[in-house]
């Protein structure tokens, strides 16, 4: 039974995960047609916004360490510290959720670059060409990025008063041993509220509704004399902005390395197929079933009938979906079916 | 490029000879292209050439970027003290040197480089274009264990000498291993044996321990080897559970841990996956956790420098081992540490140490043979028996190619005195205490004449 | 348009027979002219010929190709390991092994298009790969990859004789394929392909597949029954890709998972969209780009920089190494990534448009068919 | 009487809640042209999509040649003698002219599926004559090698014709083949029906331009609100009260 909770609580975070991903490439499918290969770039950039701005504020007064001769080796003290005590200790230490403030305007920047630059010139080529730009763009800011920090994984430690575990169990009237890190629900909680503003975004405004009836019928909004590309670009900030963030608070769970948007990219195009083209609930509920399915599938009872079970179990899923729902969960008929 | 001219003819000539081959094949149904080479002329004899090359072959893109990059910072170094410049490194501390400072057998060393991108057809790739284009005679690098095992059998089927990089997984010298193929680095049945009374000391001997294994070879076999040194201590093995390479999220494997009744977490990941799962076990309170009155404890069986920055403060406190580490004292590391230190600003990591090593190794044998014919060069490294290298008293055994010396256990360092401090060494391990039966693991040699 | 006749097809493949056959001639200046490089040449030449075949006609983007690949490989060396060495039952087994797989993942994955088959074929790539790395461990070898060993059967080897003292190497009836013989052995597989590719490109059928490619919808009411054209043109390639595995698992006996890894059949889908997607020349062009960057560009470093520099006055060499430095060795990925961006965003349609483009503004002779020999320009150097 | 080639017969469709076909029921002769005029939603071309293939009715039966061809896919259907010209036109886009005429020709001859992978597509001579004859009567020989996709709205439409009427079919449907064309081409697209209907082929022809309605057809009848309401002769239908109710009535209410 804790065992059973504990692998749903998994699921939840895990699908936060992959639906907050997902939606912003399906934002992207949707509205622009795009087959975008950068979209894992998009979440490694945004977990790299919170590596450099941690990077920022721990440039260090360096004191070198004597007993080395051959090289320098420096004990290193934050300027921040230096200069603001406790407060500076303080802000190193929320240095995570205070580089969303940074990521947002990164990202979005990042996000109008690309659709300005490059994107929009493909709106109308095929989708070969469009999937063989966005790789060669994938490949470049990743080996960009890696000329920077390197290959290496880097720590970024979530605050340390969420760094621990939350004892749901305890709180639940659980098991003792039922315990949830603090970071995963913020994670969790987090995911909820982006994703929520984002419905409410399309759903509540006008600038919204008329995303939405671009992604349904792009050129009779065109008619109806809205500038339909400008909002595009729009989406395409936005989606950056969600992709990046989403990248930035998963930093504590999975320390960023250049390669990890590679390692997403996979996944997020099968979750949103999985969801259904341009189908934004879709590509949610993708993401969550997905994940509780994942978690399911690798326990150990599961395991041990079927070995294995847990490496495939998100593509049989999607093979599965696809074949009983041609167009996924929530997808409508039409989109990116040729 | 700067020997075009011989190599043009060289390409010519054998264009003509597969030609002729290919049109004399359906008449001889039963001509055998093999054996071409006597007991004098061999594959890339370097003759009278005033010069021999070496190959790199290290990951450049991928997870081991940055160990890759480090490796290749050693054997330039190596090849800079195998010519006489720099300050000589090791040179000045192993015992007994054959080199002369003077590149080997007389011919100045170059280099080519290459990128393993840590996938076995792209190493084997890589590998072939340095022996059939660049004309290496060795060739050294990597840093997984499926890549030194492809490797180590394409250098058998050519016929040059592959010292293997840092590769960790007892199949390399065990079921594997090949007659041209050494490795210098220690492997996870040593891990074992050096931890073992390390874990009895600071353990005891009643725990229940919980393994989380990456799911292929290296998983498998370090799995194994831990499982036997724990089990013969007198613990209890809760479960193995296999988990997918490159998995990221592992809270779906860490969560049944909670229950299990376990208060000690193996884990048999290497790289990213070891940075990811231990990050997260500890994100779930693994380590402040009681179990059956005992503090639970994480055991990371291989540390290499890529996990200890990657995992940051997550590592500290926590058992491994490794093959060599910086701090050492001995006059071999710190004369290592010194060349290596100045010349790049930084010291340098056990990946990077295992290669320098094997460079000298082999260009030390090949000046005791006196020749570079590999069938004599590999006589002379079975068996060999040196010192002063970083890790005491060490020798190649002869059966399975596998360098005996002491394996280092360290703890992640709880109150580091600088960036590159990362480990302390809780113990130094001697040689006695990890050697085995080389027949345990099976598989043959092979010829030394291909 | 006009449909290229049978005079000029015939003439094609003459001159594209001695392209590949000259290769190691012609491409010793580039440095790329040794047997490995060759035969990969020649073995990804035949994979993107067949990806082609699905993919440049009909648009379907299989993103699963990669596992026939894989298949066709395992294959080869189980051939090698428990009956000969022979490469000849090898491949024909990897190739009707793979067309079995294709059949069957084909027959399922067809069901869907646009976006919805890629996805269906990567899934089915993706648990081949995930499987063959670890659970199907026993027949793959999983991450170290299938290997020969001295004790394995090979019944038919042993009617004829005793096993060796070392590892037995692949031939095929006696003929080496190691070095330079084993590229010609692939080179003649490769011409095989490629002419099979140039019928089905002017055939009928192939026309028929290039009209389900333009409008589906309207070939279902034309009377055509679709799914067995996708189907056929599914399986061929696969095929194709199985004949590709099975060469490469017989010039290198060992046949890992990674080869069949999402990255791997992407590999291949780039190849061929770099080179020009439903030409017949175009795939092959990219794999060169491609495998030619893999395995030289990246292994140039800053030694063989200053060698290549040589021509240049030496304060020049001296900015243009640390200029290029960073392009070649470790950042081979950041050149052929930028090297994409480039080519797609100025030739729409791959290099072949670029060449294709070249030629209208050389010659006015804009009546000729489209599929020419484009390797034309190294003719003079190949002909005797 | 002569022959009656297709049988609509009670065939009923709804979209959700909207009935576009209530109970149609019509007998096409053969060898006729017979036209299907209506306002605009009257179902015109959704009987057309029951006929083909594209659309399965809620209940009914459509019978050609004696044969049902409800549940039947549409390449059957169209392999059992029925083509039809869409509105807006469905052509090969990517293709030359001759590729476009030649591959309904291929269909005609060859069935379904054929794996014709060695045969040179140069060497098809009689398939090739075939479509450059349609080509030659339509008035689209002078672009043969062109691409369809670069043709003008109304050629690409002239273009779809020829591709249905190099496969011979036994009844060809023709939805709207004139709209959004200039007079002239309307005119030159007249005298091209005029022509076909001297061959004997049955044709049904939905059109809303009277003048091509009257022009061409045998026989028309009057589709409103998903079921036929009046039948007759063109001179019938002129004077037909409950039709210019309809029309009048229906399009401007």
């Amino acid at each position: 039974m804790d065992a059973i909770f504990l692998q749903i609580l998994n699921g939840l975070d895990k699908g936060g995960a992959y639906a907050l991903i997902a939606l912003g490439l399906t934002l992207v499918f949707g509205t622009l047609g795009v087959v975008n290969f950068a979209h894992g770039a998009l979440f490694m950039l945004g977990a790299f916004c919170s590596v450099s701005f941690y990077k920022l504020l721990t440039i260090s007064k360096q004191v070198k360490d004597e007993s080395i001769t051959f090289f320098d080796a420096f004990k290193e003290q934050p300027y921040l510290e230096i200069w603001f005590g406790d407060y500076g200790t303080a802000i190193i230490d929320y240095a995570v959720p205070l580089s969303i403030l940074f990521a947002i305007p990164v990202m979005l920047l990042i996000g109008l670059i690309m659709e300005r630059g490059l994107i929009r010139h493909f709106y109308k080529r095929t989708h070969a060409e469009q999937i063989l730009v966005t790789f060669g763009l994938a490949i470049v800011l990743q080996e960009l990025i890696k000329s920077f920090f390197g290959a290496n994984p880097i720590p970024m430690p979530p605050p340390d008063i969420v760094s621990g575990s939350a004892p749901i169990g305890a709180l639940l009237g659980l098991s003792e041993s039922v315990v949830y890190p603090w970071w995963r629900l913020i994670y969790l909680l987090f995911s909820g509220i982006i994703i929520a503003s984002v419905f409410a975004f399309l759903n509540m405004t006008t600038y919204g509704m008329v995303v939405r009836a671009g992604m349904m019928d792009r050129e009779t909004v065109g008619l109806l004399g809205i500038d339909v590309e400008r909002r595009f670009t729009v989406v395409f900030g936005l989606a950056a902005v969600v992709t990046g963030l989403a990248g930035v608070m998963y930093a504590p769970i999975l320390p960023p390395d250049y390669h990890m948007g590679m390692d997403f990219l996979v996944l997020s195009f099968v979750v949103v197929v999985v969801g259904g083209m341009g189908s934004l609930g879709g590509a949610v509920a993708a993401g969550f079933l997905l994940g509780i399915l994942q978690s399911f599938a690798s326990m150990n009872e599961i395991k041990a009938i079927f070995p294995g079970i847990d490496q495939i179990i998100i593509y049989l899923v999607a093979v599965v979906i696809l074949l009983v729902r041609p167009r996924g969960l929530l997808g409508r008929e039409g989109v990116m079916e040729d | 490029m700067s020997d075009k001219k011989n190599s043009e003819g060289w390409s010519r000539r054998d264009v003509m000879k597969a030609a002729g081959a290919f049109s004399a094949a359906g008449a001889m149904p039963m001509f055998f292209s093999r054996g071409a080479w006597a007991a004098e002329s061999f594959r890339n004899d370097p003759g009278n050439s005033a010069t021999v090359k070496l190959g790199f072959n290290v990951p450049q893109t991928g997870a081991y970027a940055d160990e890759g990059a480090d490796e290749l910072r050693a054997f330039k170094l190596a090849v800079k003290h195998l010519n006489g410049e720099g300050d000589g490194g090791l040179m000045n501390t192993m015992k007994p040197l054959s080199l002369k400072g003077n590149g080997i057998l007389g011919k100045k060393v170059t280099y080519v480089t290459g990128d393993t991108q840590t996938k076995s057809d792209a190493a084997r790739a890589s590998a072939k274009r340095m022996i059939e284009k660049d004309g290496v005679l060795m060739f050294s690098g990597g840093s997984s264990s499926g890549v030194a095992i492809a490797v180590q059998s394409l250098a058998q089927e050519m016929g040059v000498i592959f010292m293997a990089g840092l590769t960790h997984s007892n199949d390399t010298t065990g079921k594997d291993k090949r007659r041209y193929g050494f490795r210098h680095f220690f492997n996870a049945k040593m891990s074992g044996a050096a931890l073992g009374p390390v874990l009895k000391k600071e353990m005891g001997t009643e725990r229940a321990a919980y393994h989380l294994t990456a799911d292929y070879t290296w998983g498998w076999t370090q799995e194994e080897s831990i499982k036997e040194t724990t089990e013969g201590l007198g613990w209890k093995t809760v479960k193995t559970v296999r988990t997918p390479v490159g998995a990221g999220d592992f809270s779906q494997y860490i969560t049944p841990i909670l229950n299990s009744g376990a208060d000690t977490l193996i884990l048999n990941h290497y790289g990213k996956d070891m940075i990811n799962s231990l990050t997260q076990a500890i994100q779930f309170g693994l380590k402040d956790k009681n179990v059956n009155g005992k503090t639970f404890e994480i055991i990371v069986p291989l540390y290499s420098r890529l996990m200890a920055q990657g995992a940051g403060k997550n590592l500290r406190g926590i058992l491994g081992t490794t093959n060599w580490n910086w701090a050492l004292k001995d006059a071999g590391s710190q004369a290592f540490v010194k060349s290596f230190g100045s010349e790049y600003g930084f010291p340098p990591s056990q990946a990077a140490h295992t290669c320098y090593v094997q460079t000298l190794l082999y260009a030390n044998a090949c000046e005791m043979a006196g020749t570079f014919y590999p069938p004599e060069v590999i006589k002379q490294l079975e068996g060999f028996k040196f010192d002063g290298m970083g890790n005491g008293a060490t020798e190649y055994r002869a059966e399975d190619h596998q360098c005996f010396k002491d394996v280092l256990v360290v703890r992640g360092n709880e109150n580091p005195t600088s960036q590159f401090d990362l480990l302390e060494i809780v113990q130094e391990v001697p040689r006695a205490q990890v050697e085995y039966d080389a027949k345990i693991f099976g598989g043959e040699l092979g010829p030394y004449k291909v | 348009m006009k449909a290229p006749t049978i005079k000029n097809d015939i003439f094609v493949m003459l001159i594209f027979s001695a392209v590949i056959l000259s290769m190691p001639v012609w491409l010793e200046p580039l440095g790329a002219s040794y047997p490995d490089l060759l035969q990969k040449f020649a073995i990804f030449g035949i994979f993107a010929v067949g990806y082609n075949i699905l993919f440049g006609l009909t648009g379907y983007l299989s993103f699963g190709h990669a596992a026939f690949l894989g298949v066709g490989s395992y294959t080869a060396v189980w051939s090698f390991k428990l009956l000969t060495m022979n490469i000849f039952p090898a491949i024909i087994f990897s190739v009707l092994l793979s067309g079995l797989f294709a059949l069957l993942i084909g027959f399922i994955t067809l069901r869907r298009s646009g976006i919805y088959f890629s996805i269906l074929t990567l899934a089915f790539a993706q648990m081949f790969y995930n499987l063959a790395y670890s659970v199907l461990t026993p027949i793959t070898n999983g991450e170290t990859g299938l290997q020969l060993a001295r004790t394995d059967p090979r019944v038919i080897d042993r009617l004829f004789s005793e096993a060796g003292e070392g590892l037995p190497s692949t031939d095929f009836f006696g003929l080496a394929m190691s070095g330079y013989s084993g590229f010609y052995v692939c080179a003649v597989i490769l011409i095989f392909a490629f002419f099979i590719s140039q019928r089905i490109f002017h055939s009928p059928f192939g026309v028929k597949l290039r009209a389900i490619k333009s409008n589906q919808t309207r070939m279902k009411y034309t009377g055509y029954s679709t799914r067995p054209y996708l189907l056929t043109a599914f399986v061929i390639s696969g095929m194709y890709a199985g004949l590709a595995g099975g060469l490469m698992a017989a010039t290198d006996p060992l046949a890992g998972a990674e080869r069949m890894q999402w990255t791997a059949s992407g590999e291949v889908v780039l190849m061929t969209i770099l080179g020009g997607v439903g030409t017949l020349i175009g795939p092959l062009l990219g794999v060169g780009i491609i495998k030619y960057f893999e395995n030289i560009f990246s292994a140039l470093n800053e030694q063989g920089l200053h060698q290549a520099y040589a021509f240049m006055p030496d304060w020049l060499a001296n900015i243009m190494v640390p200029m290029t430095s960073p392009f070649v060795g470790e950042g081979w990925h950041l050149t052929l990534g930028s090297l994409f961006v480039l080519i797609v965003v100025f030739l729409p349609g791959g290099i072949m448009e670029g060449i294709n483009m070249f030629k209208k503004l050389f010659s006015k002779k804009t009546s000729e068919p489209d599929f020419k020999p484009i390797k034309k320009k190294t003719t003079p150097e190949t002909v005797k | 009487m002569s022959n009656i080639i297709l049988e609509i017969d009670n065939v009923q469709k709804s979209f959700g809640g909207l009935k576009a076909l209530s109970d149609l029921n019509l007998k096409i002769e053969e060898g006729k042209v017979h036209a299907i005029i209506g306002p605009n939603g009257a179902g015109k071309s959704t009987m057309l999509n029951v006929c083909i293939g594209q659309l399965a009715p809620d209940s009914g039966t459509v019978t050609f040649n004696g044969e049902n061809m409800i549940g039947k896919a549409p390449h059957e259907i169209n392999q059992a003698g029925i083509s039809r010209v869409f509105q807006t036109p469905e052509i090969f886009p990517d293709l030359s002219l001759l590729q476009n005429v030649m591959i309904p020709a291929f269909a005609k001859h060859e069935g379904a599926f054929k794996m014709n992978i060695f045969r040179s597509l140069s060497n098809e001579h009689n398939i090739q004559d075939e479509a450059c004859q349609i080509l030659e009567d339509i008035g689209l020989i002078g672009q043969l090698h062109s691409i369809a996709g670069s043709l003008s709205r109304g050629d690409k439409r002239r273009l779809e014709l020829a591709m249905c009427l190099v496969q011979h079919p036994k009844l060809l449907l023709l939805d709207e083949p004139t709209a959004g064309m200039a007079r002239h081409d309307t005119n030159k697209t007249i005298d091209l029906l005029m022509k076909i209907k001297e061959g004997g082929m049955t044709k049904i022809i939905i059109e809303h331009d009277m003048h091509v309605v009257f022009s061409v057809a045998d026989h028309i009848s009057v589709l409103a609100q998903g079921t036929i309401i009046a039948s007759g002769t063109p001179d019938e239908i002129r004077g037909n009260p409950k039709v210019q109710e309809a029309y009048l009535g229906g399009a401007h209410l």
